[in-house]
């Protein structure tokens, strides 16, 4: 299991084959990479401001709930900070599991979970200024889907 | 007592960390305090049902205590990933 | 959208990458990489039978019901036959979408059906010999999730 | 009529592809009449819930009509993926 944190880009290729290459005994292999889109008013940069005490160890906890809920074989979690441009990589979570529908689930409630309980704060500069993206109420409905009764 | 403050909430309230002596005994008492001592903080403070609160690094509610608290954060709802 | 039945292998990584930078507008890519799992008595190699006259045909109605069912900007399906060994990836499954729960609901559908109603057949050769890879209840069952009413 | 076999089906019935000249209504109709002709038919049709169907490379069932049918595969459930 491991979470990087980190202003610097990534390559997703990579990263997806280091990742299936570590696993043992997994048949199912799911990614989800998320990438800064363009806006209606023309995306000159996104920035991404997070909570660095606090980053980590959210995500750490996320990770170790994923875990105990399904069998994995690994989980791993990517998040970048800073200064983003259209069509960037911004974060990336890998899940794998003997059978694909725990590698399906896990990373489906990792992103639930990194999206509203993650501190990262998304700030998207256009022609028209700068403006920070508001979280969604469907985000938060979404995490309803996981709660155990 | 540490108080730390991210995305638009920071820009509010003009700055990213400060340390601050009080006796609030929870949350709210703290954003009481914060808002009746200046205009910008009881701007940032408007509506706190659109904030969430850390406690020493760990999501919270604006009920709790900050009995031992050493680091309260403020800021909007997340929007990673 | 592309689909590629193919005997050679290939990089799980490469062709993440390739997809993600065809996507127009995609905030989401979600990738499934099925890989060979070695089994209790030690995996010699896997075979893979397929149906060539149907195979493409089928896996392209099966993305043609996903297209119409979510928004994606993107599908791409590989599948491998012949000879395979232990940790080879097998197929892989991507979608793109402007938000993740069309991505993700995608992707899950394409292996849900692929499993079930693409013509390939897994045969497992180990020290004990040889066997045919029974079809699982549960993946039929699975079908059931995606009927509309 | 080209009938093809795949997986166990095509090792019970030891061919891959064959043409026969039948008068087969139904798939159900063929099956009877293959496994009427040699034992390795019947033993590959014992269990036709077994079996899954395809007519001109599409999924189809037993109760199916062979008219103007081209090519009739018959395999076990699939199991790619």
């Amino acid at each position: 299991m491991s979470v990087h944190v980190q202003e610097e880009p990534f390559d997703a290729g990579q990263v997806l084959n280091k990742f299936s290459a570590q696993q043992e005994g997994a048949g199912a292999v799911v990614s989800f990479t998320g990438i800064v889109r363009d806006v209606a008013a023309g995306l000159d940069h996104m920035e991404i401001e997070h909570y660095p005490a606090m980053t980590a160890k959210a995500i750490q906890a996320i990770c170790d709930e994923a875990r105990e809920r399904w069998a994995l074989t690994g989980v791993q979690v990517i998040h970048r900070y800073g200064k983003l441009s259209a069509d960037d990589p911004i974060m990336m979570v890998l899940t794998a599991s003997a059978h694909r529908a725990d590698a399906f689930a896990a990373a489906d409630f990792l992103m639930d979970y990194l999206k509203s309980r993650a501190p990262f704060w998304k700030k998207e500069t256009t022609s028209e200024g700068a403006d920070w993206v508001a979280a969604k109420d469907e985000d938060e409905d979404a995490l309803s889907r996981w709660s155990r009764g | 007592m540490d108080v730390v403050y991210f995305a638009w909430v920071r820009e509010r309230i003009g700055l990213p960390k400060e340390t601050i002596e009080t006796s609030a005994q929870t949350v709210a008492d703290l954003v009481a305090e914060l808002s009746s001592k200046e205009e910008r903080y009881a701007a940032a403070f408007a509506d706190t049902s659109a904030l969430r609160v850390a406690l020493d690094q760990e999501l919270s509610d604006f009920d709790a205590q900050l009995d031992g608290v050493r680091e309260v954060a403020f800021f909007p709802p997340m929007t990673g990933g």
